[in-house]
C-alpha cells in the first residue's frame, strides 16, 4: 500500500517499543534501582504518541484498511498464517485507548509504586503488557490475537501475583490465567474451525469467506459461540468472571491498566472484531446479549455489598462489560465500542482515583474504615466524583451517553426485558457508585486515628494522571458521542461495522423518553445511595437483616466460587487423584511390577523340581522321553 | 510279529527294567549295575537286527563290540567316581548326595 | 516266532532268563545277589547272541562283562560293603513312580515301534563271519577303533586321576 | 564404497563419533584430572553441535531424500551398510541432541562427586548412540545405535541416580528392551519379506520404504514397531518407566531422556511406521490416536497429583508427548493435512528444550534444597528471583503461551488432530487448560507463596543460579523464543520429508480395507503367525 | 605327494590326540608343569590350524595348507569321505573344528591357574581336556553312527572325570557321579535310539539312513512309530548333552559343582559339539523328514527356552545362574534347528555356528571373569561378592558387564548377531510366533543379566570385602610363575572378541554361511 511506510514503522515501533523496554528493564533494571522506570516510561510514552499516530492515520483513512504482513509466521502443510498488523478505525479506537491510559498509568505507577521491592519488575511487566496488548489490537488475523491475548493473560498472571509472598496474590494470578485458559479452549477450537471452513485465519479472509456464504449457519454458529468462550474468559463475563474480583491482588496500576480498561475489553474487541461473522448468526447475538446482560446484573447486585473499594470497583468493571456485551448481542455494535473506549477512561480514573485513596489511608482498602476524605484529598475526591459519574450514566459525562445508546438499544431491538434488567442495573450501579463516594468521601473518617494522622494527598506524579484522565472520562461523550446514536464515533466506526444500526434519535421521541428514563434511574438512584449512606447510615443494615439471604448472597458472590471449588475444581482434582493412587500406581503400575513379580514367583515355585537328587533328574529324563513318544506317536498318528 | 520284534520286545524290556533299577535304587553301584543292564538292551537290539536285517553287513555286530569295550571303560570311571564320592561323605547311597540343587 | 519251533522254544528261554535275572538284579535286597543276577544276566545274553550268530559277541561278552566288569563292580561292592544302609533304605522314595513311568515306558516305546511296519526282515542270519569282521575292523572301522583306544585310555587316565588317595600326588 | 558426495566430508559421521573420540581422549588424558576430563567433554559436545549447525546451514531443505549421505558396505554377508544421512526430521533432532548434549555437560560440571570421569564418558557415550540413531539410514545400524544407547543411560540412571535408581535403571531397560526386541523381529520380517520378493536383501531404509508389504505383515509389524516406539514416546498405558526413571535419574539423564530419548519414539513413527506400513497405520489412526488423547489427558491429571518436582515434569511428558503421537496419526488420516505431522515433529523439538530446561531447573532447585518434595518448598521466587523467572519462562513455555515453542507445535498437531476429529481435539485441548493448571500450581507452590500469609523462609541460605548456570539455560532459552516466534526456520526443513512421508501414505486412505477395523485385521494377521 | 584322503581328512584330530598323549608322557617326566598348558594349548593351536588350512584348500587358500603339510592336497574341492562313509570332511566339520579348538585353547589359559591353585594334577587335566576335544572332532567328521557314538563316548566319560577332577572337594565329586549317572542314562537311550534306527534302516551310516528312510517312505510302509520311537530317543540323548528341558536337570548341579574351567569348558564347547555333531546327524541322514520331526523340537525349545530363564531368575550364585542361561540358550539354539528343518534351508544351522561362537566368546568370558576375581580374592561366585566390583576392579567389572550385555543380546556386541541371526532363520522359516517366545523370554533373561551389572556398579561393597588375598592361594605352587596372566589372556581374548565380532561381524558370518556348503544333501 501506498504511503503506508510511515505506519508501517509506527505498528511496527509500537509492538517493539515496549518490548524492548521489557527486555531492557528484566536484564537491567535491578542495576538501575530507583531510577528503573525511566527506560520503560520513555519507551511507553513514545509508543502512545505513535499509536495516537496510528489513530490520526486511521482518522484520515477510515475507508482504508492497512495490512502489513511482516513476514510468515507458520507455514505447515495446509496451515499458513502470517504475522502480520492491521489498522482500521476500530484498531485506532483501541490504540488511543490502551496508548494514553496506558501511558498514563506507568506515570502514575512511578509515583505509586515508589519503594517497592520489585520496582524494575514491575515496569518490566507493565511494558510486556504493553507489548502483548498491542500485539492483540494490531493483529490481522486471529491467531496472532491469540498470542497477544494470551500474552496479556501472562502479564495479568505476573501483576496479579506481583505481591507473590500473599498466598492470597499468587492463588489469584493463578486463577486468572487458569480461568482464562478455559475461555481460550474455545478460542482455539474456533480457530480450528474457522481455519477447516475458510482455509485461513487473516480477519481479511475470513471475513470475505464469511459474507460470501462460505460458511453455512451452522458451523457460524459454533465458531461464535466458541469465540464467546474465549471472550468470556478474558472480558470476565459469566461464568468466567470469578477471576476478576480476585485480580484485585494485584497493584491498583494493574487493576486499573489491565483489569479496567484494556485487556478486559479485548473479549469485547474480538467479538466486535469478528463482527462479518457475528452478524450472521442470531443465535450468537442472543447468546451474547443474554450472557452481557446476566453478567451486568449479577455483578451490580454483587457489587451493592461489597466493602473493599476495588472490589466494589471490579464488579462495576464486570457489570460494565455485561452492558457492552449487550450492546454488540443488540447490534449496537458502535455503541458497544464506545462504551468501551468511554469506560476504558473512566474505570481506569476510577481505579487509579482509589488507588490514590489506598495510598492515602495507607494500604487500607475496606471503605468501612474510611469516610469523610472529601476535604483531606481534595483532587482525588473529585477526579473520583467525575469518573464515578460517568459510570453511573450521569449526563453529561461519557459514561452517559454510551450507556444511554446501549439501554435504548435494547429497547428499540425490541428486547424489552433486556431493557428492564439493563434499567435495574443501572439502578443498582447508581446505588452502588453512589455508595463508594458516599462511604468514602462522606461523613466521619473511621479510620484508627494513627491511620488518620498520616491521611495525604497523593503526590504529583500520582494526581496528574488523574486529572488527565479526568478530562476524557467528563468530556468524551460530548465530543465524540453527540449528537446520540449518530455522533461522530458512529462515522467513524461504519467502515468496520458496515450494517450500522440505523434508528434516527429523536429527542422527542422514543430515543429522547428512553434517555429521560434512565436519566432520572440514575438519579433516583443516586437519591436512594444518599440517603442510606449519608442521612439514615443504620437503614442498610436493617435492610440486610430484613432479607439475610439477598445479602448474603450478594456478599458471597452468589457463592459461585465455593461452587466452583466443589463441582469443576473438586471433582477435576478428585478424579487426578483416583488416576494416579488407583490407576496409575495400582492398575498400571501394579501389572507393570505384578508381571515382574510373577516371573519372580514362578522362578522360586519351580526350583524344587532342581530336587539335587540325581534319580529325580534320571525321572523326569525318562518320563520326558516317555511323554515325547507317546505325545509324538500321537500327533503323528492322527 | 517278526522275529526281529520278539527279540527287540526283550531289549525293551530289559532296557526297561535297568531304567528302574537306575530311577530307583539307592545303592550307587547298583545304579551303574543297572545301566549295564540298558547297554545290554542295546547290545541285544544291534545284534539281533545284524542277524535279520537285510544289507547290515555286520555293522550292528561291530557297533555292539564298541558298546561293549565303552561300557568297560564306562564302568571303570563311573566306580571310579562312585569311590572318589564314597571317599567323600562315606555314603554310596544316592539321594544322599544333594548338596547341590534348587 | 523266530525261525522254527526250536528256535523258539530257545529263544523263550533264553528271553525269560534274561528278563528274569534282569529283575533280580534291580529287586534283590541283597546287592551280592543283585552282582549274582547280573552276571547270570550277562550270561543270558550272551546265550542270546550265540543264537543270534553271533558267536564272536557272544565270547566278547563273557570276557568283557562276565570276566571283567562283574568283577570289577564286585570289587567296588565289597570296598563299600561297609555300610549297606538299614534294610528300608535298598528302594528310594520315587521307587512307586520310577516302577511306573519304567512300565509304562516299557509298554509305550514297545507297542509304538513294534506296531510298525520296517519292510522286509529276514529270518535267517545275515551276520558276516570273523575273519569278515575282523576285515572290516581295520578297513572300515578303523577309525571308531581308534577312537575306543582313546576311550580306554581316557577311562584308564580318569579312574586313576579320581581314585588316587588322598594327599596323593602324580 | 561411496563416502557422501555432496560436500565432500562425512560430517555425521564426524558429528556420531565426536563424542566418542572425546572418551578416548579422557581414558587417554583426564584419568584423575577433573578438569581435563571435563573441558575435553566440552569441547567435543561444542564440536559436535557447531557441527550439527553447520549441518543444518548446508542443508537443501527443499531437496527430497537423504542428505549428507555416506555408506559404506559394513557387514557384507547380510548387505548391511553403514549409511548415514539426514532429512530435514533428522536434521532437527540431531540439532536438538547436539545441543542438549552441551547443555548437560554444563549443568552437569559439578553435579556429580562419585565416579565423575564415569559420568562424562556416559554422557559422551549416550550422545553417541542418540545422534547415531537419527543420522542411520541403514535399518540395521539404527536398530545397533538404538540398543547400544541403552546402556549408558542404564549405568547413568543406576550409577548416579536417587535412592530407588536401580529399581529405575530396571524398569527403564526392560521396558524398552521388551520394545525393540520386538521390533528387531519386524525388522527381520519385513527385511526378508523384500528379500523373498524383490531377491535383494537390503537393510537399506530409503529402499525398504518404498516397498508394499502384504497385508499379514504389515499389521503384525506395524503393531511391532509401534510398541517399540510407543514406549520410548511413552504412550499411555506403557508410560510408567518413565516417571521412575525421570525421578531417579541425574539431572544431565533426565533432561537427556526427556529432550531426547523420547524423541526417538516419535522420529520412529516417522520413520519407519509410517512409510513402511501405510495400510496397517492408516487402518490404527483411530486407537492411536484415542490413546494419545487418553494420554494428553491422563498425563496431565496425574501430573497435577504429584508432590515430586521431576515426577510432575516426566509426567507432562507424557501429556506433552501425547500431542506427537496424536499429532503424527491425526495427520495421516486425511489427504493432506500435513499441519499435524509438521506440529507433532515442532512439539518434539520444543519439548526437547522446554522439559530438558524445566529438569534443568528442577536440578538447580535441588542442589539447593536438597528435596524436589513440592511441598517443602515454597516463596522461593524470594531467595532465588533469576532462577524463578526462568523456571517460569520455561513454565509458561511448556504450558504453551503463544510466541514461545510450545504453543506453534501443540497448536498444529491439534489442528491436526481437530481436521481428523473433533471431538478427539476438544477432549485434547482440555489438556491445554490442564497444562496451565498443573504447572501454574506447582510454580505457586515452589516459587510464590502457598502456606498463608507467612513467607516461607528456607532454614539454609540459598544461592541464585551462577554463570556456569545460566550459561546452561540461555541458548535453550533462544531457541524457545526462536521457535516460538519464527517457527519457519526449523518448518522449512520439515516440508518435504514430511510430504514424502504422507505421499506414501496417500494411496492406503483410498483403499477399501483400510476402513477395516484395525483389530480384526490385527487378529487376522497374528493368526497368520501360527 | 597324494596320501589316502581318509588320513588327510583325520588330521586335526589326529594332531590333538597325539598332543593329549604327548602331554601325559611329558607329565610323567617333566617337573616344570607350566610347560603342559603350553603344549596343550599348542598342540590345539595347531589342530585349529591345520583345520583352517583345509578350509583354505577348499576356498582357495591352498598356500595356507601347503605350509601345514608340506604339500599334501586333497583330490579336489569336494568334500572328503574316508573309511568308506566313516567320516567326511568339509567346511561344516572344519569350522566346528577350529571352533572346538578354540574354545579348548580358552579353557587351557582359564585351567591353569585354578588348578595350581587347587593343587591338582595338570598332566592328565590337559590330556583328558584334548581326548575330549578329539572325540568333539570325531562327532563333527562321523557320518556314520557308530563313529559318531564311539566319539560321542570319547567326548562325555573324561568329561565326567574332569566334573570331579577336584576330587577331594565333595561339590566337585557329587558333580561328577550326577553328571556320571545321568549321562550315562542318556548314553544307553542315545545308543538304543541309533540301534533302532539301525534296525529301521538297515544302515549305520548316515547316506544309508537317508537311504533307508527313503525307501520306507518310498515303500509306503507304516514305519512311523517305529521311527518316531528311534528317532525320539536320539533326541533324548541330544537334548541331554546340550540340557534341554525336561533333560537339563544335570546342568546347574554339574555347573555349579563342577570346576569353573570345566563348567566354562563344557558349557561352551560340550554344548557346541552336541549341537555340530546331532545336527550333521540329523540333516545328513534324516534331512528329508526333519520338518516334520522339528515339531517335537519345538515342545523342547520353548520349555528349555521358559524353563532355563525363569529358574536363573532367582540363583544368586553366578555359576548356577550362568547353569539356566545356558540352559535357556540351549532353547534358542535349538531354535535354529527347527528353523532350519522347517524351512528346509540352511540358515538355521549357519545360524547355530554362528551363535555357538558367540556363546563361547561370551560364556568363556564370564566364567573367566569368575576364575579372575576368585584367584584375586576371596570369592564365593555369589551375586552379592560382586557388590562393588566396579569400583575395586574397574577393568574386570567392564568386561562382566560386556559379557553380560552380550549374554542379553544387545548390540555391538556378539550375543547380539547370534540372536539376531537366530532370529533371522526363525522367521524366515515362518515360525515368527515361535521368535516371539523367544524374544519374550529373553527379556526376562535381560533381568538377570543385569542384575550382575548392577549388583557390580550399583551397589558398594561391605567393608573389608575387598582385596583380600586369594582363598586357596597357598597351593600355589612355590617358585612357578604366576599363572594368572592365563585368565586374564583368555579374558581379554574373550572381551576382544566379543566386541570385534561384534563390531564387524562379518568375517565370521561368512564362515558360518560357508561352512554349510557342502553340508545339506552331503
Amino acid at each position: 500500500m501506498e504511503g503506508t511506510a510511515y505506519l508501517q514503522i509506527a505498528v511496527a515501533l509500537i509492538t517493539l517499543l515496549p518490548l524492548l523496554g521489557f527486555i531492557v528493564t528484566l536484564l537491567f533494571g535491578k542495576r538501575m534501582g530507583r531510577q528503573a522506570h525511566i527506560f520503560p516510561v520513555a519507551m511507553v510514552t513514545v509508543t502512545a504518541a505513535l499509536s495516537i499516530y496510528g489513530f490520526v492515520w486511521a482518522f484520515g483513512h477510515r475507508d482504508e484498511t492497512f495490512v502489513w504482513n511482516a513476514f510468515d509466521w507458520i507455514t505447515a502443510g495446509q496451515f499458513h498464517v502470517p504475522w502480520g498488523y492491521q489498522v482500521d478505525t476500530l484498531t485506532g479506537i483501541m490504540l488511543l485507548v490502551v496508548g494514553i491510559i496506558g501511558c498514563v498509568v506507568h506515570y502514575y505507577s512511578i509515583g505509586y509504586m515508589h519503594g517497592d521491592e520489585g520496582y524494575y519488575r514491575f515496569f518490566a511487566y507493565l511494558n510486556l503488557f504493553m507489548f502483548a496488548m498491542f500485539v492483540l489490537i494490531l493483529a490481522d488475523s486471529y491467531l496472532l490475537l491469540f498470542l497477544g491475548w494470551e500474552g496479556v493473560g501472562l502479564c495479568s498472571y505476573l501483576l496479579i501475583a506481583f505481591w507473590f509472598r500473599k498466598k492470597s496474590a499468587s492463588q489469584a494470578g493463578k486463577k486468572a490465567f487458569i480461568v482464562n485458559r478455559i475461555g481460550d479452549f474455545g478460542f482455539t477450537l474456533a480457530m480450528f474451525l474457522i481455519f477447516v471452513v475458510t482455509g485461513t485465519l487473516e480477519f481479511t479472509g475470513v471475513f470475505a469467506a464469511a459474507e460470501k456464504g462460505d460458511i453455512s449457519a451452522g458451523i457460524t454458529t459454533w465458531i461464535c459461540l466458541l469465540l464467546l468462550t474465549g471472550a468470556l474468559g478474558k472480558s470476565a463475563q459469566f461464568p468466567l468472571h470469578v477471576w476478576l474480583p480476585d485480580a484485585m491482588e494485584g497493584p491498583t496500576p494493574v487493576s486499573a491498566l489491565i483489569h479496567a480498561a484494556t485487556m478486559v475489553n479485548a473479549g469485547v474487541y474480538m467479538v466486535a472484531r469478528s463482527y462479518p461473522l457475528f452478524v450472521q448468526s442470531e443465535t450468537a447475538m442472543t447468546v451474547v446479549m443474554a450472557v452481557g446482560i446476566f453478567t451486568a446484573i449479577l455483578a451490580s447486585y454483587i457489587a451493592i455489598t461489597q466493602n473493599d473499594i476495588k472490589k466494589v470497583i471490579a464488579y462495576s468493571t464486570i457489570s460494565s462489560l455485561g452492558f457492552m456485551f449487550v450492546a454488540l448481542g443488540a447490534g449496537a455494535w458502535v455503541a458497544g465500542i464506545f462504551y468501551l473506549f468511554a469506560h476504558g477512561f473512566f474505570k481506569g480514573l476510577l481505579f487509579l482515583c482509589s488507588g490514590s485513596v489506598i495510598h492515602a489511608m495507607g494500604g487500607e482498602q475496606d471503605m468501612r474504615k474510611m469516610g469523610g476524605l472529601r476535604t483531606k484529598i481534595p483532587v482525588t475526591f473529585w477526579t473520583m466524583l467525575v469518573g464515578a459519574l460517568s459510570m453511573v450514566g450521569m449526563i453529561p459525562f461519557a459514561g452517559f451517553w454510551a450507556k444511554d445508546e446501549i439501554v435504548g438499544a435494547t429497547f428499540i431491538a425490541g428486547e424489552y426485558v433486556v431493557w428492564v434488567v439493563a434499567m435495574v442495573t443501572v439502578l443498582l450501579t447508581a446505588i452502588y457508585m453512589g455508595r463508594l463516594i458516599f462511604m468514602t468521601f462522606w461523613g466521619e473518617t473511621r479510620a484508627d486515628a494513627e491511620v488518620q494522622a498520616h491521611i495525604h494527598e497523593s503526590p504529583p506524579s500520582m494526581t496528574v494522571p488523574l486529572v488527565i484522565l479526568a478530562v476524557p472520562a467528563a468530556l468524551l461523550g460530548l465530543v465524540v458521542g453527540l449528537p446520540p446514536e449518530g455522533g461522530w464515533i458512529h462515522g467513524f466506526l461504519e467502515p468496520v461495522f458496515y450494517h450500522p444500526h440505523h434508528a434516527e434519535f429523536r429527542l422527542l421521541g422514543e430515543g429522547g423518553a428512553l434517555m429521560l428514563a434512565s436519566l432520572l434511574t440514575v438519579i433516583v438512584g443516586l437519591l436512594i445511595a444518599w440517603w442510606l449512606y449519608v442521612r439514615q447510615t443504620e437503614v442498610p443494615a436493617r435492610i440486610a437483616d430484613r432479607v439475610p439471604w439477598a445479602y448474603r448472597a450478594s456478599l458471597n458472590k452468589v457463592y459461585l466460587d465455593d461452587i466452583y471449588a466443589v463441582v469443576p475444581v473438586g471433582a477435576t482434582l478428585g478424579f487426578a487423584q483416583w488416576l494416579w493412587d488407583v490407576v496409575d500406581v495400582k492398575v498400571i503400575d501394579g501389572v507393570v511390577n505384578g508381571v515382574a513379580w510373577l516371573w519372580g514367583r514362578i522362578g522360586d515355585g519351580l526350583r524344587p523340581i532342581q530336587t539335587g537328587r540325581v534319580q529325580s533328574y534320571a525321572l523326569y529324563m525318562f518320563g520326558g522321553m516317555v511323554v515325547l513318544v507317546a505325545v509324538f506317536a500321537w500327533v503323528w498318528g492322527s | 510279529m517278526n522275529a526281529l520284534f520278539w527279540w527287540l520286545l526283550v531289549a525293551f524290556l530289559l532296557f526297561s527294567i535297568g531304567a528302574f533299577g537306575v530311577l530307583a535304587r539307592r545303592n550307587v553301584i547298583l545304579v551303574v549295575m543297572s545301566l549295564e543292564l540298558m547297554l545290554n538292551a542295546v547290545n541285544l537290539a544291534l545284534v539281533a537286527t545284524a542277524n535279520f536285517r537285510a544289507g547290515a553287513e555286520g555293522a550292528g555286530v561291530l557297533f555292539a563290540l564298541f558298546i561293549i569295550v565303552i561300557a568297560a571303560a564306562e564302568v571303570a570311571i563311573g566306580l571310579a567316581i562312585v569311590i572318589a564320592n564314597y571317599r567323600n561323605r562315606r555314603t554310596v547311597q544316592v539321594d544322599t548326595y544333594d548338596e547341590l540343587k534348587g | 516266532m523266530p525261525g522254527g519251533d526250536f528256535h523258539a522254544l530257545l529263544f523263550v528261554i533264553v528271553a525269560v532268563w534274561i528278563l528274569v535275572c534282569g529283575l533280580g538284579v534291580v529287586l534283590f535286597r541283597r546287592i551280592m545277589y543283585s552282582a549274582v543276577a547280573m552276571v547270570f544276566c550277562f550270561l543270558g545274553v550272551a546265550f542270546a547272541y550265540a543264537l543270534l550268530a553271533a558267536p564272536l559277541v557272544a565270547v566278547i561278552q563273557i570276557l568283557v562283562y562276565v570276566g571283567a566288569i562283574s568283577v570289577v563292580i564286585i570289587f567296588a561292592i565289597m570296598l563299600t560293603e561297609v555300610q549297606t544302609g538299614r534294610l528300608e533304605l535298598f528302594f528310594n522314595r520315587q521307587t512307586a513312580v520310577a516302577a511306573i513311568t519304567a512300565l509304562v515306558g516299557a509298554a509305550v516305546l514297545a507297542v509304538v515301534s513294534l506296531s510298525a511296519d520296517i519292510g522286509k526282515v529276514g529270518d535267517q542270519s545275515l551276520t558276516p563271519g570273523l575273519r569278515q569282521l575282523s576285515r572290516l575292523i581295520f578297513d572300515r572301522y578303523v577309525f571308531p577303533f581308534e577312537l575306543v583306544s582313546l576311550v580306554l585310555v581316557g577311562a584308564m587316565v580318569g579312574a586313576i586321576v579320581l581314585a588316587r588317595r588322598e594327599g596323593e600326588r602324580p | 564404497m561411496s563416502w557422501n558426495d555432496q560436500i565432500g566430508f562425512p560430517v555425521l559421521s564426524v558429528i556420531t563419533f565426536l563424542p566418542l573420540a572425546g572418551v578416548i581422549a579422557i581414558l587417554l588424558f583426564g584419568r584423575g584430572r577433573p578438569q581435563v576430563y571435563k573441558v575435553i567433554a566440552l569441547v567435543v559436545t561444542l564440536a559436535a553441535f557447531a557441527l550439527s549447525v553447520w549441518m543444518l546451514v548446508v542443508f537443501k531443505v527443499s531437496q527430497a531424500g537423504m542428505q549428507l549421505a555416506e555408506s559404506v558396505s559394513w557387514i557384507a554377508p547380510l548387505n548391511i551398510r553403514y549409511g548415514m544421512g539426514v532429512d530435514g526430521i533428522a536434521a532437527l533432532l540431531v540439532f536438538l541432541t547436539t545441543l542438549l548434549g552441551v547443555v548437560v555437560i554444563i549443568a552437569s560440571w559439578h553435579y556429580v562427586k562419585d565416579r565423575e570421569m564415569g559420568f562424562f564418558i556416559s554422557l559422551l557415550l549416550l550422545e553417541v548412540g542418540m545422534v547415531g540413531v537419527f543420522c542411520a539410514t541403514d535399518l540395521f545400524l539404527f536398530y545397533v545405535f538404538w540398543e547400544a544407547m541403552l546402556i549408558p543411560m542404564y549405568f547413568i540412571i543406576g550409577i548416579w541416580g536417587g535412592p530407588r535408581r536401580i529399581y529405575a535403571a530396571i524398569k527403564f531397560f526392560l521396558f524398552t528392551l521388551i520394545g525393540s526386541l520386538l521390533m528387531l523381529l519386524a525388522i527381520i520380517a519385513v527385511v526378508y519379506y523384500v528379500k523373498d520378493h524383490t531377491g535383494t536383501l537390503t537393510f537399506d531404509i530409503q529402499s525398504l520404504s518404498r516397498v508394499v508389504y502384504s497385508y499379514h505383515l504389515q499389521y503384525w509389524a506395524f503393531l511391532a514397531f509401534f510398541v517399540a516406539f510407543a514406549i520410548k514416546v511413552p504412550m499411555f498405558p506403557v508410560h510408567t518407566w518413565l516417571p521412575d526413571a525421570h525421578v531417579e535419574a541425574p539431572t544431565a539423564g533426565s533432561v537427556i531422556l526427556a529432550g531426547v530419548l523420547l524423541k526417538m519414539g516419535g522420529y520412529g513413527m516417522l520413520r519407519f511406521c509410517l512409510p513402511f506400513f501405510p495400510d496397517a497405520a492408516v487402518a490404527f489412526v483411530p486407537w492411536v490416536v484415542g490413546l494419545s488423547v487418553i494420554a494428553i489427558i491422563y498425563g496431565a491429571l496425574v501430573a497435577m497429583m504429584q508432590k515430586d518436582l521431576k515426577k510432575l515434569v516426566a509426567y507432562s511428558s507424557v501429556s506433552h508427548m501425547g500431542f506427537v503421537t496424536a499429532g503424527i496419526f491425526a495427520g495421516i488420516a486425511l489427504v493432506g493435512n500435513a499441519a499435524g505431522v509438521e506440529g507433532a515433529i515442532l512439539v518434539m523439538l520444543s519439548h526437547g528444550f522446554l522439559t530438558g530446561a524445566l529438569f534443568l531447573m528442577v536440578g538447580f532447585l535441588y542442589e539447593r534444597t536438597h528435596t524436589r518434595e513440592i511441598a517443602e518448598m515454597g516463596t522461593l521466587g524470594k531467595p532465588l528471583p533469576v532462577l524463578a523467572g526462568f523456571f517460569l519462562f520455561f513454565s509458561f513455555g511448556s504450558l504453551g503461551l503463544p510466541g514461545l515453542s510450545g504453543f506453534v507445535g501443540e497448536f498444529l498437531s491439534l489442528y491436526g488432530v481437530f481436521e481428523y476429529s473433533r471431538w478427539m481435539a476438544a477432549v485434547a485441548a482440555i489438556g491445554v487448560i490442564l497444562a496451565a493448571a498443573y504447572l501454574l500450581w506447582m510454580f505457586q507452590r515452589t516459587m510464590y507463596n502457598d502456606r498463608g500469609d507467612d513467607e516461607v523462609k528456607p532454614s539454609f541460605p540459598l544461592k541464585d543460579l551462577g554463570a556456569r548456570e545460566i550459561a546452561s539455560l540461555v541458548p535453550l532459552v533462544v531457541f524457545v523464543i526462536w521457535l516460538g516466534v519464527y517457527p519457519r526456520t526449523f518448518l522449512e526443513f520439515l516440508h518435504v520429508p514430511v510430504q514424502t512421508i504422507l505421499d506414501r501414505v496417500t494411496p492406503s486412505l483410498s483403499d477399501a480395507s483400510a476402513g477395516m477395523g484395525a483389530l480384526a485385521q490385527l487378529v487376522d494377521s497374528v493368526r497368520g503367525l501360527f | 605327494m597324494e596320501l589316502n584322503n581318509s588320513v588327510t581328512v583325520l588330521l586335526p584330530g589326529v594332531v590333538v590326540a597325539v598332543s593329549a598323549v604327548l602331554v601325559m608322557v611329558v607329565d610323567l617326566f617333566l617337573r616344570r608343569k607350566d610347560v603342559l598348558a603350553w603344549l596343550a594349548a599348542a598342540g590345539l593351536l595347531c589342530g585349529a590350524a591345520v583345520a583352517i588350512g583345509q578350509w583354505g584348500e577348499w576356498t582357495g587358500g591352498a598356500a595356507v595348507w601347503r605350509v601345514f603339510t608340506g604339500g599334501l592336497t586333497f583330490g579336489g574341492r569336494e568334500a572328503s569321505a574316508g573309511f568308506a562313509g566313516m567320516i567326511g570332511h568339509d567346511h561344516f566339520a572344519v569350522y566346528a573344528v577350529v571352533l572346538f579348538c578354540a574354545i579348548g585353547v580358552l579353557a587351557v589359559m582359564l585351567s591353569d591357574e585354578y588348578l595350581a591353585r587347587r593343587g591338582a594334577a595338570r598332566g592328565e587335566f590337559y590330556g583328558l581336556l584334548l581326548l575330549i576335544v578329539t572325540g568333539m572332532i570325531g562327532m563333527a567328521i562321523s557320518t556314520d553312527v557308530i563313529a559318531f557314538f564311539v566319539s560321542f563316548e570319547l567326548m562325555s566319560l573324561p568329561t565326567y572325570v574332569l566334573a570331579g577332577y577336584i576330587w577331594r572337594d565333595e561339590r566337585s565329586s557329587e558333580a561328577s557321579l550326577k553328571y556320571f549317572v545321568t549321562g550315562a542314562f542318556s548314553s544307553a537311550i542315545l545308543a538304543f535310539g541309533l540301534a533302532l534306527l539301525y534296525a529301521a534302516t538297515g544302515a549305520t551310516s548316515y547316506a544309508g539312513i537317508a537311504a533307508g528312510l527313503a525307501r520306507l517312505q518310498a515303500g509306503g510302509l507304516a514305519a512311523d512309530g517305529f521311527l518316531v520311537v528311534a528317532f525320539v530317543l536320539v533326541v533324548t540323548g541330544f537334548a541331554f548333552k546340550v540340557s534341554a528341558v525336561p533333560f537339563h536337570s544335570w546342568a546347574p548341579d554339574v555347573y555349579e559343582g563342577a570346576p569353573t574351567p570345566v563348567t566354562a569348558f563344557m558349557a561352551t564347547a560340550v554344548k557346541a559339539a552336541a549341537f555340530v555333531g546331532f545336527a550333521k546327524l540329523f540333516f545328513v541322514a534324516a534331512g528329508a523328514q526333519w520338518a516334520d520331526w522339528g515339531h517335537v523340537m519345538i515342545v523342547l525349545a520353548i520349555l528349555t527356552m521358559v524353563v532355563g530363564n525363569v529358574l536363573a531368575l532367582p540363583q544368586r550364585n553366578l555359576k548356577r545362574m550362568l547353569a539356566y542361561s545356558s540352559i535357556a540358550h540351549a532353547g534358542y539354539l535349538t531354535l535354529g534347528l527347527i528353523a532350519a528343518g522347517k524351512s528346509g534351508d540352511t540358515v538355521g544351522v549357519s545360524a547355530i555356528l554362528f551363535y555357538l561362537a558367540a556363546y563361547a566368546l561370551m560364556n568363556l568370558g564370564a566364567f573367566g571373569v569368575l576364575i579372575w576375581i576368585r584367584a584375586r580374592r576371596s570369592y564365593d561366585y555369589s551375586l552379592d561378592g560382586l557388590a562393588g566390583l566396579g569400583r575395586g576392579m574397574p577393568g574386570t567389572a567392564i568386561l562382566m558387564a560386556l559379557f553380560m550385555v552380550s549374554l542379553t543380546g544387545i548390540p555391538p556386541t556378539v550375543g547380539f548377531w547370534g540372536k539376531f541371526y537366530l532370529f533371522t532363520a526363525v522367521i524366515q522359516a515362518g515360525l515368527t510366533w515361535l521368535a516371539i517366545v523367544a524374544v519374550v523370554m529373553s527379556a526376562v533373561s535381560a533381568y538377570y543379566y543385569l542384575r550382575v551389572v548392577w549388583y557390580m556398579y550399583f551397589r558398594e561393597a561391605e567393608e573389608g570385602a575387598a582385596a583380600e588375598a586369594p582363598a586357596e592361594g597357598a597351593a600355589l605352587e612355590a617358585g612357578a610363575p604366576s599363572p594368572q596372566a592365563g585368565v586374564a589372556g583368555a579374558v581379554v581374548i574373550a572381551g576382544l572378541g566379543v566386541l570385534i565380532v561384534g563390531l564387524l561381524p562379518g568375517p565370521l558370518l561368512d564362515a558360518a554361511k560357508g561352512a554349510l556348503r557342502l553340508l545339506v544333501g552331503g
